[in-house]
């Protein structure tokens, strides 16, 4: 069994973008090591062969800041399978005029956004690693 | 700022535009201050009221937005279809004098 | 109808979904003008496809999460024009789908539901093209570090509140201008003024708003309201990607226009309107 | 006008800690220490085609911010844009080891993490000054 790789965006510019990439770090290092890892974007994007691999044909999940989707638009480029992709700004759309922190620190409440991310996005993992079985 | 001196060609300090702060419902947490790029609000401190409309006439004419800002909702404007009303005429008034 | 589909579907046969998809193909080609592009045949024998994929609009019918059909046009690199999900719909629609290969009552209901939906799809598209637009509209570009403000240079009018209106005969189309877009960062919601109501000019049109702020929709000209942009309720986003095509907000029946333009720019003025507010305001 | 400026670009790499650091020395570098000269350019947007990130890249000077040796960054910048004003590098400052450390989330980050934040945020604010106000030597 490969481990589904989960990858955010990790847009620097606003706080959508650092939601993407704590959400990625929590499911990968704290609720699903064993099956979810994520893997650097950018290298993929840009690197050699070796780094491309890594998510070639590979199942990924998503987390993009901003409706541009430059996480699903890259990693699509590079080969890896999205089998579901997430938007934050999603998320803050069912949480209205909650302050959610900004691109280099979270709030509490940005905090608790996450958390329910965090729960789909395991939901999916347990349901990609079924269908992979 | 002498470039943003007339709305639609009318003077700005003609047109009656600005937001009006309720004192009685202010908390004075300062959102709309924090809000306004345009500088229309300004804080006195040591006063009660501490809280005061600066430079109505740097208020940018039909614009509400501060009033969304504030939780307690202690802003509120001039009637819009009065104040298109007026600056029509200040506009009509203009012209004939021309 | 004129318009139809080539049709992708996964026609998984081992299961229950892959079977609605194949269901819903049929009878899209039986109700509409539409093609089926058999995924088996097409792995092997593309050429056989390639006219009627590049000729028509693809309409993707994946089954389950696997998305065979998806990958089959990333493969081979089709433009994906609509997309579909049998299991995503099921949810949707609140219809269980069995584990059984052959079609009971609700998989055949669900399939009618989606075939409808797709046919009616294609039908608001038609209605909401009657409003003639322009299809190649030429901007001024205003630049301030990375942020690019762009003004369309012929046939619209402007107020002071960075609203826009274009005109055509007695109904006009509104909306804002990028600098509300780029000074509210992503918009997140899109509230519209209500279809029938009468506006005055600088009459509220309807609000949108990002996580900045909210902005009031000043209404440049005067009239009732005949259409919003529905897309906008679901996709607010599509106001930061273009507010004067994708992102326009309502129509409007004009009731004095004549008299409205006395209080509108055209592009001219509006631009140097827009470059003073940019240099001023803009962070 | 387009000295007036400068364009910061950090990996945000995901696999490692240099990847925190340079995208909070980055951050820094626009919140406290060069506010309102400092640009911040999204990578992942430059690279899926942000016209207004690439536009700004050729037009203005540009610090690429990276965690590893792999310059992620600096090579996107190059390809896309040209060359980089200058490049800043975590795992050079602060050495290989601890650059590829595991990653860190923001609410785990301690007094240690905050130091090396502070470290290259010195480092890309000389090549920063250097570009803007010491051009002509």
């Amino acid at each position: 069994m490969s481990k589904v790789k989960i990858i955010p965006c990790s847009g620097i510019g606003k706080v959508f973008g650092l939601m993407a990439r704590e959400t990625a770090l929590k499911v990968t290092n704290e609720l699903k090591p064993d099956e979810t890892e994520t893997v650097c974007l950018a290298h993929v994007v840009t690197g050699d062969t070796e780094a491309k691999e890594k998510i070639e044909g590979y199942s990924c999940i998503t987390i993009d800041g901003c409706p541009k989707l430059c996480a699903a638009k890259n990693v699509e480029l590079a080969g890896g399978i999205v089998k579901a992709q997430y938007r934050t700004v999603d998320e803050m759309r069912n949480h209205r005029g909650v302050n959610a922190g900004t691109a280099t620190a979270l709030t509490e409440d940005g905090w608790k956004i996450l958390d329910d991310l965090c729960d789909k996005i395991c939901v999916n993992v347990d349901e990609i690693l079924k269908e992979e079985k | 700022m002498m470039s943003e001196s007339t709305f639609m060609g009318v003077p700005r300090e003609k047109i009656d535009w600005s937001p009006r702060i309720d004192y009685d419902k202010c908390n004075y947490c300062m959102e709309c201050v924090k809000f306004c790029p345009h500088n229309v609000y300004g804080i006195i401190e040591n006063e009660d009221k501490k809280l005061i409309v600066k430079n109505p006439d740097n208020c940018v004419v039909f614009c509400r937005a501060c009033g969304k800002a504030c939780g307690v909702d202690a802003l509120s404007f001039p009637n819009k279809n009065e104040t298109t009303k007026m600056i029509k005429q200040i506009r009509k008034g203009l012209e004939d004098n021309e | 109808m004129s318009k139809s589909y080539a049709i992708l579907p996964c026609n998984g046969l081992d299961k229950c979904a892959g079977c609605i998809a194949k269901e819903v193909a049929l009878k899209l080609t039986e109700t509409t003008d539409s093609e089926i592009i058999c995924p088996v045949l097409y792995r092997v024998a593309d050429a056989r496809y390639n006219k009627i994929a590049s000729e028509k609009p693809l309409l993707i019918i994946d089954g389950c999460a696997t998305r065979c059909a998806s990958k089959l046009a990333s493969e081979k690199g089709l433009k994906i024009a609509k997309k579909i999900n049998i299991t995503d719909e099921a949810k949707a629609n609140n219809i269980t789908i069995t584990d059984s290969l052959r079609l009971g009552e609700n998989e055949l209901k669900l399939a009618d539901i989606i075939t409808v939906k797709l046919t009616k799809a294609e039908e608001k598209i038609e209605s909401e093209s009657s409003f003639s637009f322009p299809k190649d509209i030429q901007y001024e570009i205003y630049k301030k570090d990375k942020f690019t403000f762009r003004v369309p240079k012929k046939g619209f009018y402007f107020n002071e509140n960075d609203c826009w209106v274009y005109v055509n005969g007695n109904i006009a189309r509104i909306g804002v201008t990028d600098y509300v877009q780029q000074s509210l960062s992503d918009i997140m919601f899109f509230t519209p003024p209500s279809v029938g109501s009468e506006i005055e000019q600088f009459g509220e049109a309807g609000n949108v708003e990002s996580g900045k702020a909210v902005f009031e929709v000043v209404c440049p000209v005067s009239g009732r309201i005949t259409a919003i942009n529905e897309k906008l309720l679901q996709a607010p986003e599509l106001i930061n990607e273009n507010p004067y095509e994708k992102g326009w907000i309502a129509e409007i029946e004009l009731s004095d226009f004549e008299s409205d333009k006395d209080f509108l720019y055209d592009f001219s003025k509006y631009f140097e309107v827009l470059k003073r507010k940019v240099d001023e305001f803009h962070v | 006008m387009a000295d007036s400026k400068v364009g910061v670009l950090s990996c945000s790499g995901e696999e490692c800690l240099g990847g925190t650091i340079s995208r909070l020395a980055t951050r820094k570098m626009l919140e406290e220490i060069r506010p309102g000269k400092t640009v911040t350019l999204c990578l992942p947007l430059y690279l899926a085609g942000g016209e207004e990130e690439r536009f700004f890249a050729k037009a203005y000077p540009v610090i690429t911010v990276d965690g590893c040796s792999k310059c992620c960054a600096k090579r996107a910048t190059e390809k896309y844009s040209g060359e980089v004003s200058a490049s800043v590098v975590v795992s050079d400052i602060l050495g290989e080891d601890i650059a590829l450390n595991k990653t860190v989330s923001t609410k785990n980050l301690t007094e240690e993490h905050y130091k090396m934040v502070d470290k290259v945020a010195e480092e890309i604010c000389k090549n920063f000054d250097k570009i803007l106000y010491n051009k002509d030597k």
